[in-house]
């Protein structure tokens, strides 16, 4: 009893669902609202980049969720793969569309930050290269989903798929390093303090820190809130499936 | 009550617009598919019984 | 296994689609570029072993949904997976006769095509060596995703989306080989990498292939 | 050399058509499944041939030992009649073709491109293709759509050859074919609505 696996079924997983969603979704609010309006209103600028700084409070948990999405994607598609529990593959399917969102609130707000930090909107930094190609992943995840009708096969393929991805999305990520250092150096050095938040060379750098911090938490929770939701609507789509199956077949 | 943004004022408004839109967007839509998944599903529910 | 590599080859031959279709592409490709950025010769050399690799990328992709849908239409696939022949042969055969019937053509047109977007003479050695590395990659990868999109009715532009993010780290490694060497650079590492990608697909990806064409004739 | 079909239900498309299946095919016997249109046959005998999982219950059949036909012949048009017999005689590790030929008399056909031919002709060379699996266990669907009387009777004589041999057949067929067969009449077999009707991956749904 107490196991983890118990979850594994679709009914219980809805129930529980439905008692944790709730505040979970209140959560995300108030993490998300107090980490923005803090960010928003109540830092200072950067020395170096002035007001532009405001906007790693989008920037960089959009992309921490956008790689963790995937990630949790890889794990449940193995859990699918391995163990066959249908919760699992919906998971997946319901995390999809919110990595992609995530992943496009990187591209947009790494555009336009460097459009003034850079002087160009795009720059093909190996950051924003491997954001592009993981973009690219993601859109073919979704993709092969929406082409195949029955839903046990898509899970199989797209679990496949999100496997020997993720693999070549590593390996994309090395090819991209190394493939820019030929063409222009030093796009990130700025941000390479900005990226891992916690930059404790810069003292300054708490002021941002905390703040940021909350806003994570806050994409953290929004995100666990809309899996569960989307997994629940998923599951719900199968049951519904399977009731008029039954239908008529009586 | 509003910062000083200075310069950079459009760029870091429009990131927060855009952002802000997506993820209402995406919240917006994955509410509404739950909403009619549940409807449905609560139809072929009460014709079983 | 012979006997399903050598049907293979007779039917691209005979279908007459296999070589002249993917070559005719490449060189079309090639043709074209010039017309878009400008005769000039300097920028032509600069672009022509990105260019190269591309127009064999793209000449690849052309005729990947064709591995495994003509099998799967008849019904071969079928008889296949009841045959003595385990499916992760058969998708490695097929991979096999792909690259025979559009990579090796490739990589032998190659420098012809050099020539035309004025390739320096250093260059030429490691475009065919880069390709030659690179092309059974693509022939694997691709044949993953032909035997992904099997069954479906809109395989054909579903396998390039899913395809074509699978293929940047050997586009970038490949190319990047031949533009090293076209300039007279250090060579060992995009070179290493290539072969470390070629060789670990080949290894590995027919396994996958196999499951997801598995599940396909469920 | 014995196909052994125990309580095996099978689904199409996620639903249950068939359950509680039971039979046995013992060497040289026959076995015809009858049953109207839709009712489940080809998704039988898919599932009894390896081709799809079995929803519940087992088919027991020595390894290697199933040759599948159906529909589609799994032919090339752009392949002569005699490469297209010589390459499913090497994926199945054999040589000779002649007594493939002979048997449904191809033997004018062999240089022909299998496009060339007629459709009762395909079928023919799709049914030889049989013979040179030289696997015991034949698992036919619907094997004589488009053949006429003349080509039914070969492929009647070249089953009844199958069988005098040591060999068997599961056949889905509405043609008397004039052989000693068993009839499986699968219609009593339908999946009713119930507990276990809906299958695999629905189930954990309800």
């Amino acid at each position: 009893m107490g196991s983890i696996w118990e979850y594994a079924n679709p009914v219980k997983f809805s129930q529980t669902v439905s008692r944790f969603l709730a505040p979970v979704a209140m959560g995300a609010t108030v993490c998300l609202v107090i980490g923005l309006v803090w960010g928003f209103f109540f830092t200072p600028d950067d020395f170096r980049q002035g007001a532009t700084v405001k906007i790693i409070y989008l920037h960089v948990p959009a992309a921490l969720m956008a790689i963790n999405a995937w990630f949790m994607m890889l794990v449940t598609s193995l859990i699918w793969l391995v163990r066959r529990h249908h919760v699992s593959a919906l998971a997946a399917k319901a995390a999809a569309p919110i990595g992609v969102t995530m992943t496009v609130i990187a591209l947009i707000t790494g555009a336009i930050w460097g459009q003034p930090m850079w002087g160009t909107w795009w720059a093909w930094d190996p950051r924003l290269t491997s954001f592009l190609i993981l973009f690219l992943f993601y859109l073919g995840y979704i993709a092969l989903w929406e082409a195949i009708d029955d839903p046990d096969t898509a899970a199989d393929l797209t679990s496949v798929l999100c496997i020997v991805g993720s693999v070549f999305a590593v390996l994309s990520r090395y090819a991209v390093n190394f493939w820019n250092q030929g063409l222009h150096q030093g796009a990130s050095v700025m941000r390479a303090g900005a990226i891992t938040g916690t930059d404790t060379e810069e003292k300054v750098s708490n002021v941002f820190f905390y703040p940021l911090l909350v806003c994570i938490i806050g994409f953290v929770l929004l995100f666990v809130a809309l899996v569960l939701l989307r997994t629940r609507t998923e599951i719900h789509k199968r049951r519904t499936r399977a009731l008029l199956a039954r239908e008529r077949m009586a | 009550m509003m910062p000083d943004l200075g310069k950079y004022a459009e760029t870091v408004l429009s990131s927060y617009a855009v952002s802000i839109l997506l993820i209402v967007a995406l919240v917006w839509w994955s509410v509404r598919a739950a909403r009619k998944a549940k409807l449905a599903l609560e139809d072929v529910e009460a014709r079983r019984k | 296994m012979r006997a399903l590599l050598k049907r293979d080859l007779i039917l691209a031959f005979r279908a007459g689609g296999g070589f002249g279709l993917g070559i005719a592409f490449f060189l079309i490709v090639v043709v074209l570029v010039p017309f878009s950025v400008g005769p000039e010769s300097g920028l032509l050399t600069k672009i022509a072993p990105g260019v190269l690799w591309l127009g064999a990328l793209l000449a690849c992709l052309l005729s990947l949904d064709r591995i495994l849908a003509l099998d799967w239409e008849d019904g071969t696939l079928d008889l296949m997976a009841t045959a003595p022949l385990p499916l992760e042969a058969v998708v490695t055969v097929k991979a096999l006769a792909h690259w025979m019937t559009t990579g090796v053509p490739l990589v032998v047109a190659a420098p012809l095509f050099g020539v035309l977007l004025n390739l320096p003479p250093q260059g030429f050695v490691w475009l065919v060596v880069s390709l030659a590395l690179g092309t059974p990659a693509l022939s694997v990868i691709g044949t993953f995703g032909a035997a992904l999109t099997v069954g479906l009715k809109r395989g054909g532009l579903l396998l390039s989306l899913l395809i074509l993010p699978l293929y940047v780290p050997t586009l970038i490694f490949g190319a990047e080989l031949a533009r090293r060497g076209a300039e007279g650079q250090a060579v060992s590492t995009p070179l290493l990498m290539l072969a470390g990608i070629s060789f670990g697909v080949i290894a590995l990806l027919p396994f996958a292939s196999a499951l997801v064409l598995r599940v396909n004739l469920r | 050399m014995v196909l052994r079909v125990k309580n095996l239900s099978v689904a199409r498309g996620g639903v249950a058509v068939l359950e509680g299946v039971s039979f046995t095919l013992a060497p040289s016997d026959a076995l015809v499944v009858k049953g109207p249109n839709g009712i489940g046959k080809t998704t039988l005998l898919r599932t009894v041939a390896g081709l799809q999982p079995a929803f519940k219950g087992t088919v027991e059949a020595p390894e290697d030992s199933l040759a599948y036909a159906a529909h589609s012949d799994g032919l090339k048009s752009m392949l002569s009649v005699a490469e297209n017999l010589e390459f499913w005689a090497h994926v199945f590790g054999q040589k000779d073709i002649t007594q493939a030929v002979d048997a449904f008399d191809l033997s004018d056909l062999r240089n022909r491109l299998a496009g060339s031919l007629s459709a009762g002709q395909k079928r023919r060379l799709g049914l030889a293709r049989l013979l040179v699996t030289a696997r015991p266990i034949w698992i036919l669907d619907e094997p004589t759509v488009s053949l006429d009387t003349a080509s039914v009777a070969l492929f009647a004589q070249a089953v009844q050859r199958h069988l005098s041999s040591g060999g068997s057949a599961l056949l889905a067929t509405h043609i008397d074919l004039g052989l000693q067969a068993n009839i499986l009449d699968v219609g009593p077999f339908k999946a009713v609505a119930g507990a276990t009707a809906i299958s695999g991956y629905d189930e954990a749904f309800l």
